[in-house]
């Protein structure tokens, strides 16, 4: 029988965040459904939505800022699904520095994620009309935060972003204790964003062949995921066997997954049209300078997940 | 080789080389430099002309107008009855330089093989003159050596021996021995001689030396520098054989003078 | 190895650096995790010691400094934190690690060796690739003019772009036209190594002198002749020294290649460690990456002097 | 070297096989089947024109001036090239843009580009530069002066050259924080052995007679420093000083990938990535590229004035 | 300047340069070069004296043996009275090398004022020195050129120059005039007579042309190779006073003879 090749370029390094789609190759979803699934890690200053563009993949994972900006520069990306029904993302400052609320976080240095990760992080600051210059008084100087948590070990900034199922987990890791710590969710902040949704090409999209190809991909990728949520060691031991760098450790990924199973639970994979539209509304929200300037349109399609739950 | 005679040859007939009204300007920075200017010579078959001058008069220049690598600005030349640069893609030239300019990767072997290759003689025919060359030279033994591993005369030596190996008519050596000292100098001298008797070649020789341009030439050409033309050429009449001692004879010493008469005039401008 | 006593002194000169630098380095790192076990420090609280130097805090808490040469996550790791990780990463993995040559029959991916070889595949084949080149380039430069005086300049021009800063991009336009893995790593290999070959090359070519030039006219030599039996000879000690320096190239191209693409090899080890702050693993994926370089240039230093010899070049 | 009738259509056939390849490499954007496409023929024809042009061009050329113009024009044919190849294969922007976006978003974000200007090179990798082959210099002078520290320190040199960037970055960055200051220091780092084992090679080479004839004087080591060894050391100095700029600017650029304030050109690169502005991405690229030319150029006209009475420059 | 005379001075008591079994082996790759062996002399003050002998026989190593800049591996060597290297500290030697030598980064003027800038003369006298000595070696007016616009001999001229200015009592030379033509060393000659006549300075100089040795010196030096050692020591008879053409003199071609069997004999075993 012929097997349809299908890229999939994620968003990061092979780890729990992206357990279900190991496990679905691991278990032979894919297979099952007749696809021959390439998984590309991601890394730093990987774009997904760059290799999207130049044909390099079939589908990614991205966060919706990015694709919803990347889509107003011109490059028509689709939601197809949305395996993560929650954000993850927050802010986690020094408790001892005295920041309680996000009020207190004039004048200070917050360590924020570029490259197309800085979008939600913007919004937010938007919302709160707190500039990010750093140059005038009541605003918050940016660093171009690393890829990792040093900066607040450090003490080289008050605040980094981090991720509930990661980077929090390094800080406290280091030996700091929870306690030290005051995060701010975005999720709780009200400008929570949809991170992780999967991605493909709106003009593939009039193809129906390449349709049915992405139904039987979701389809297999949501099996993936409830299958990781229930048995999350063993997908963790998974993840660990596809990483190719050896640098994940066991104990990290269980947890990992443990946190990122909270993020997907209750996920179909279809997209919650009301999240969708609180992501957008985000991104258009606040001051100045939003993120899109346009409420998109044909951003976001259930055909795809309607298909593979029949 | 080099047999064609082409009808339009000037000079005498038996001329090998013929120069007329040569002239050769080099365009430098400074302005241009008169390196050789109005220069009429005539060589013949089988004569050992010596060039003789102080520095920068033009007496390399002069040999390599002859061996095809310098373009005279002005005059005539021809060579074997054909240009310069004909008789050099005829491969008709040997030419010594100054330096022993041996490539120092090869043995002394492969050097002297060198221009045999590059002329495609047979593989078989390359070895025995090698072996023939560098027995005349009085270097056989020596063929697996680098040159590094040779005395400064030696590797003078095996450069003679590589201008010889193709057999070309003439040969044109430039300072060949400025670098040696007096009593290998001799010996040389005396082995170019008998080289030169036994082959009968026609060769052009500089020289910095005036015993050195006596003792082995037919005829010596004096020259003078700004600009570089020929101010003198005297001819020897010294037996074909000359024993060094020859030089302690009055013929001889009376050459010599003259030569430096020559030169002494020619200087005065310095 | 009349170095050898030198060498040694100073290795050991910068060892007892090393360790003097670690408490100081470490310091902040230091006293807050005694502040957590209970003890008392001055200044008190991780504010106020937030903006001193890491030598005032060293000097003030002299006694609470004994942990700084074991942390887990030091600014600066000891000597001989790296060492063991180096230990540990190698040989210890691959005898008595669950993935190691002894359990698996391959290398382990959580070894230095697995992921050294593969920096070193695509170290070779950029470097092979950009030498080529290189040396094509000369040739090209050194015969025409026209290529001379269009070609060098640019050549410069080339390197002056950051391309170290475009590795992921070009990454990514190389999966365009479906190609990954080495190959992609290697091209920025070559672009890096291609330079120095072309500049030694060209300076080699060019090495011989007038009068070895008019030798070859002297016999009416063609073009082809003169290079083969001439040009190329007399370049080979700059095109050595120049391979000495691209291979070198060549490794950090490599290894910027793997930065992006997490599948393997020491860049991507390097890359692993700064995510999850282990500064232990950085330092020894760097020091392999150091002795890898030397390794090969040593190599490239050995086929130089084999070659040298047998031409007779070396004395 | 005059060149033979026959050069120029070898020449173009050569420089044709170039281009093809360049640009095959920079695109990538066709597949063996559509090599004979009339648009490649276009293309083709266009540089054949170009490089017919500059081969008649640099054969009559003997100035410095026409020597400029001669590779401002093969620059130009690349252009050009590049334009036409983006526009006639429809390659997608954010995979390469074409030179006139680029030029274009220069012009526009001129300001921003001034800033990242001033961050990245004027502080982050002048600093460093300063610093690396400064100190470089002086170590050399010492390491010149104590035989023992040159046969101790050089080997050790070759091994820490080799420490790349990519390593050294984060380290120096979780060390120095993520102004400028850490920039310098990779730079530092990047700069400092290549400028140490130029300015030692360049102490070293006198002869032996240059060396004795001190010696005859009774010359003291400083007095041989001053008069002999360091103008002698002048062309590998500024060898080093050459090969440090492109060093210098690299570093600099890639420091900002592990932690930046919210500018810089490394800064600017990686983030409009991420936006796929690539327009952006080449502007930075091409300030890079004109301040390290820059730079480079204007150490080789140092050098010119400062080392006329080498052969090389004469 | 190096007036002081140790009580400890070996050899007699008017030698300035007094050499006793003086041995130099340099220890090579290739196992030990015996470069000198046995070596014995004395020079007296005032004296013109010329080493002569074939390639390699140590000639340029006695040279520097006593301009301190190798070490004997055996024997004795005082110089006024020191030792080599004090003598050296203190500034004895004017020494002339085989090449010119001149720093390409210094002009003529600045390449001759390089030795009394390092000696610390006072800066007014140093011009005066500078423009005396150019004077004397013909080069006045060529100050300001870099060496590289000037000839060879021109250029070997100013290093003379440079040996000269500062006003040591002892001139080591080393084959000062070898790259000049005949009639420029003859000219050159001249001139060094003249001044050693004039300055009563004591010269060693070393040359491998038998005339040159003749003419100049007091005494001649010939050596022979492996090892270097002196194999004869002949005084010349002819008066202080030379013109040119005392060459041509019974006497003096007499001597030279004598010279010529003196290297020949060393030469035996090449
Ligand atoms: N390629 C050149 N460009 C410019 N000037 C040159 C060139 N070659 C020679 N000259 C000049 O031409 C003149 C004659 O030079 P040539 O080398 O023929 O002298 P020479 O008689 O061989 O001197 P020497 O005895 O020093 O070898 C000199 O003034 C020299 O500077
Ligand atoms: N630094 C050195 N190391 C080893 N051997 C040396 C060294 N200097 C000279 N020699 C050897 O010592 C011997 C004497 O050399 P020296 O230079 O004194 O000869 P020379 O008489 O000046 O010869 P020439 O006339 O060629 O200048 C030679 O065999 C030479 O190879
Ligand atoms: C250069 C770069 N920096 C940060 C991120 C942010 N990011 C997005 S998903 C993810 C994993 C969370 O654990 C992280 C760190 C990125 N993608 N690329
Ligand atoms: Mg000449
Ligand atoms: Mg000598």
């Amino acid at each position: 029988q012929e097997m349809d090749e299908v890229t999939l370029q994620l968003k990061w390094v092979t780890q729990a965040q992206f357990a279900g789609y190991y496990v679905a190759l691991e278990n032979g979803y894919y297979e099952e459904e007749g696809l021959d699934v390439t998984i590309l890690p991601g890394g730093p200053d990987i774009a997904p939505t760059q290799v999207i563009a130049g044909g390099g993949a079939d589908v990614i994972v991205e966060w919706m800022p990015a694709a919803l900006a990347a889509r107003e520069n011109g490059l028509p990306l689709v939601n197809i699904a949305q395996p993560f029904a929650a954000s993850g993302m927050q802010l986690t400052c020094w408790g001892d520095v005295g920041i309680e609320s996000p009020e207190d976080l004039d004048n200070r240095t917050l360590g924020v994620w570029f490259f197309g990760n800085e979008y939600p992080f913007l919004s937010w600051m938007s919302t709160l009309g707190i500039a990010t210059d750093g140059a005038a008084e009541g605003s918050v100087e940016v660093l171009k935060q690393g890829f990792n948590v040093d900066p607040l070990l450090q003490r080289q900034a008050d605040c980094i972003s981090t991720m509930t199922y990661n980077e929090y987990w390094q800080v406290i890791d280091a030996g700091v204790t929870p306690e030290e710590l005051v995060n701010f969710r975005y999720d709780e902040q009200g400008v929570a964003t949809l991170e992780d949704g999967l991605y493909v090409m709106e003009e593939n999209l009039e193809d129906p062949e390449f349709v049915d190809e992405m139904a039987r991909f979701v389809r297999a990728s949501m099996r993936g995921w409830k299958w990781a949520e229930e048995n999350p060691e063993e997908a963790a031991m998974i993840v660990l066997d596809y990483d190719e760098t050896g640098a994940q450790t066991e104990e990290h990924q269980i947890r990992m997954m443990g946190e990122v199973a909270k993020l997907t639970a209750g996920s179909d994979g279809s997209l919650d049209e009301e999240a969708y539209q609180r992501t957008v509304d985000t991104l258009l929200g606040g001051g100045s300078d939003p993120v899109i300037t346009a409420e998109p349109e044909g951003a976001f399609t259930h055909e795809v997940t309607d298909a593979a739950q029949n | 080789m080099a047999e064609a005679r082409a009808a339009t040859a000037p000079g005498p007939a038996d001329a090998v080389i013929s120069a007329r009204g040569l002239d050769l300007t080099f365009q430098t920075a400074d302005g241009p430099v008169h390196a050789l200017k109005g220069v009429d010579l005539d060589i013949r078959r089988g004569e050992f002309v010596s060039f003789i001058g102080p520095s920068g008069c033009g007496k390399t220049t002069f040999l390599r107008c002859i061996a095809g690598l310098e373009t005279p600005t002005g005059g005539t030349l021809s060579v074997n009855g054909m240009t310069a640069d004909e008789a050099r893609r005829s491969r008709a030239y040997g030419y010594v330089f100054q330096a022993a300019g041996l490539y120092p990767w090869r043995t002394i072997g492969g050097n002297v093989r060198l221009p045999l290759e590059i002329m495609g003689f047979p593989r078989a025919e390359r070895d025995e003159r090698v072996a023939r060359v560098l027995e005349l030279v009085d270097l056989a033994g020596f063929e697996k050596k680098f040159p590094w591993q040779l005395s400064g005369g030696m590797q003078q030596r095996a450069s003679i021996a590589r201008a010889l190996a193709f057999d070309a008519d003439l040969l044109l050596m430039d300072e060949p021995f400025g670098a040696l000292d007096e009593i290998v100098r001799d010996r040389l001298n005396e082995e170019l001689l008998r080289l030169w008797d036994r082959t009968g070649k026609t060769i052009g020789f500089v020289t910095h030396s005036i015993p050195e341009a006596v003792y082995l030439s037919t005829r010596i050409v004096v020259m003078s520098p700004r600009p570089g033309r020929i101010t003198d050429v005297i001819d020897s009449p010294l037996p074909r054989e000359r024993p060094l001692d020859i030089r302690d004879s009055r013929e001889f010493i009376e050459i010599a003078h003259r030569v430096r008469e020559g030169l002494r005039a020619g200087h005065v401008d310095e | 190895m009349r170095s050898l006593v030198p060498v040694l002194v100073v290795v050991l000169g910068l060892l007892a650096l090393w360790y003097a630098a670690v408490p100081v380095m470490n310091a902040a790192e230091t006293l807050t995790r005694a502040e957590r076990a209970g003890a008392v420090i001055d200044p008190p609280t991780a504010v106020e010691r937030r903006d001193l130097s890491g030598l005032t805090l060293a000097l003030r808490n002299p006694g609470l400094l004994g942990e700084s040469w074991s942390l887990e996550r030091p600014r600066l790791p000891a000597p001989h934190q790296v060492a063991a990780e180096i230990w540990a990463t190698t040989w210890d993995e691959e005898v008595n690690g669950r993935r190691g040559i002894v359990q698996s029959g391959s290398f382990s991916n959580r070894s230095l060796i697995y992921h050294g070889g593969i920096t070193l595949a695509a170290t070779l084949s950029g470097f092979l690739i950009g030498s080529i080149l290189g040396i094509l380039l000369a040739v090209g430069i050194v015969h025409s003019r026209t290529m001379d005086l269009s070609v060098m300049p640019w050549a410069i021009v080339s390197q002056t772009v950051p391309i170290v800063a475009l590795a992921p991009m070009i990454i990514v336009v190389l999966y365009s036209v479906g190609v990954q893995g080495l190959l992609p790593k290697a091209v920025i290999s070559a672009y890096l190594s291609f330079f120095p070959v072309v500049v030694g090359m060209v300076k080699g070519l060019r090495a011989p002198e007038r009068m070895d030039l008019d030798l070859m006219r002297t016999y009416s030599a063609s073009r082809g002749q003169v290079f083969w039996k001439l040009r190329l000879p007399a370049s080979v000690p700059y095109l050595f020294a120049s391979l000495k320096i691209a291979i070198a190239a060549s490794l950090v191209g490599a290894i910027v290649g793997e930065l992006p693409v997490q599948k393997g090899g020491l860049g991507a080890r390097m890359l692993a460690g700064s995510y999850y702050g282990q500064t232990v693993q950085i330092w020894s994926a760097l020091f392999a990456a150091a002795v890898l370089a030397a390794l090969l240039v040593w190599v490239i230093g050995w086929a130089e002097r084999r070659t040298l010899r047998a031409m007779g070049v070396a004395g | 070297m005059r060149l033979s009738p026959y050069a120029t259509p070898v020449l173009a056939a050569l420089g044709l096989l170039a281009v093809l390849t360049l640009v095959a490499l920079l695109t990538g954007a066709f597949s063996i089947g559509a090599v004979w496409d009339p648009r490649l023929l276009a293309i083709l024809a266009l540089w054949a024109a170009a490089w017919t042009l500059n081969v008649v061009l640099s054969l009559r050329v003997r100035s410095a001036g026409g020597a400029l113009a001669v590779a401002a024009l093969f620059g130009a044919s690349l252009i050009v090239l590049w334009e036409l190849t983006v526009r006639l294969y429809d390659v997608p922007q954010v995979i390469l843009p074409p030179p006139s976006l680029v030029a274009e978003t220069f012009a526009a974000r001129a300001g921003t580009l001034w800033a990242d200007f001033v961050q990245t090179i004027l502080k982050g990798a002048l600093a460093g530069y300063v610093i690396g082959c400064g100190a470089a210099f002086l170590v050399a002078l010492l390491v010149d002066r104590f035989s023992f520290l040159r046969r101790g320190l050089l080997p050790l040199g070759n091994f820490m050259a080799a420490l790349p960037i990519v390593g050294t970055a984060p380290i120096l960055v979780m060390w120095y924080g993520f102004g400028w200051q850490s920039k310098a220091a990779v730079v530092v780092l990047m700069v400092f052995f290549p400028m140490l084992v130029n300015t030692v090679a360049g102490l070293a080479d006198t002869t032996q007679m240059q060396r004795d004839l001190l010696r005859t004087y009774g010359a003291s080591w400083r007095q041989t420093l001053t008069t002999l060894r360091l103008p002698a050391a002048m062309p590998f100095i500024f060898n080093g000083l050459k090969i440090c700029t492109t060093l210098a600017l690299i570093g600099a650029i890639v420091a900002e990938f592990f932690g930046s304030p919210t500018l810089g050109l490394g800064f600017r690169i990686s983030t409009s990535i991420g936006q796929l502005d690539l327009g952006m991405v080449w502007a930075s690229i091409v300030v890079a590229a004109l301040a390290g030319t820059a730079t480079y150029g204007l150490a080789a006209l140092v050098e010119r004035r400062m080392t006329f009475w080498h052969p090389s420059q004469r």
